[in-house]
């Protein structure tokens, strides 16, 4: 399985704004690859958002799932 | 596409006083309303570490913006008796002293206008996915982050 | 004619939505501005013992009006930390779904500019001498009495 | 003594909205010869404002005081 992945803002400078990692089945494992991958995302506190709704706790991801990743907010 | 059914908030480029004007116009039809409460934001030339903001990028993750205002309208509407809501949000570049943001509420009395419309910019700020790129003279940037 | 130096905010008739862009539009050269708070007073059509308002008539005490707008000016910006305040209030025959109060506040930061707006339209309702007269349909008319 | 009034809004329609009264040399007495003069008063609640201050009490008017009639406020 395939995640497809969208972050933005200063998510999107470190990750590039689409990506797609392999196998990840919940948020925590996501996570934790991405501070392998992206060691800079260590130190970033960012959000997940699965289908559009930010999720807290470790949650569950499927294939079909929409994931995306959403440092703190500044519209307005 | 199913995002269809959500009203569009987002607007390419600032807010134009024109654009304001005529919003408000459009309401004097409306004789039940007594009381508009707008607010606007403003993109702001803050000096940080020396360095001068000339401009805000902002960007969206417009299907979850959407579909997150849809629900804050609806609760918004839940709670005050408004005649009206409307909100404009900017994306792209936004230069210092142009607005990039519109929020405008309308009711019978005040109280609730004045209300709802506070409550709204509050709501935007701390819930919409929204990111603005504080982008200095100099060409370099930084993200911002809403208190 | 000490009353001169006291600044005017009555304008003869209702208040235009290009008036109000143009207020907008002159804070742009402004850049340490991040927020504007407007509320606008809009002339409603209310029914009254089944006579409904086509119009209000606006009268005032001007020199007291504006020597006591210039004593609530100084509170407001003895209080908060305002770039700028500005206010309109209309004299004469306002129609229904036009505007009549213009109140406009800015500042670095939201909560002072919505916060002090807020507080002017109270004080404006509370605390000038200005008289409405609700003119119905047949001519006839009631005098306003603010709550 | 000469005392120059002005009246606004609905106590305008009852008295004109300039007026004067002779030797009435503080408010109080002035309230009472109003109810006398013009009997729709006695039921109208109004403030007395002196040189553009409004008084709470029983205030002293001088010849050079300006004197004002303000009934409920309904600006806004």
């Amino acid at each position: 399985m395939a995640i497809e992945i969208k972050a933005f803002g200063l998510l999107a400078d470190i990750t590039g704004s689409d990506f797609s990692v392999i196998e990840q089945r919940d948020t925590d494992s996501l996570r934790q690859l991405l501070a392998e991958r992206y060691p800079a995302l260590s130190t970033i506190h960012y959000a997940i958002a699965i289908d559009k709704k930010i999720v807290s706790g470790n949650t569950l991801i499927n294939e079909t799932s929409s994931v995306a990743l959403l440092p703190p907010f500044s519209g307005g | 596409m199913t995002e269809k059914k959500h009203k569009q908030i987002f607007v390419q480029g600032a807010i134009s006083s024109a654009f304001i004007a005529d919003s408000i116009q459009k309401h004097s039809t409306k004789t039940n309303i007594g009381a508009h409460s707008i607010f606007l934001g403003q993109v702001r030339s803050d000096s940080i570490n020396d360095r001068k903001v000339v401009a805000i990028d902002y960007t969206t993750y417009e299907e979850m913006a959407l579909e997150k205002m849809h629900e804050l309208r609806e609760g918004i509407f839940a709670k005050y008796p408004l005649t009206c809501m409307h909100i404009y949000h900017s994306l792209g570049t936004i230069a210092a002293g142009e607005l990039c943001l519109f929020v405008f509420t309308s009711s019978i009395h005040r109280k609730e206008a004045i209300d709802a419309c506070e409550e709204v910019v509050e709501l935007i700020k701390k819930e919409l996915p929204v990111w603005g790129k504080e982008i200095f003279e100099d060409e370099s940037y930084q993200w911002k982050e809403n208190k």
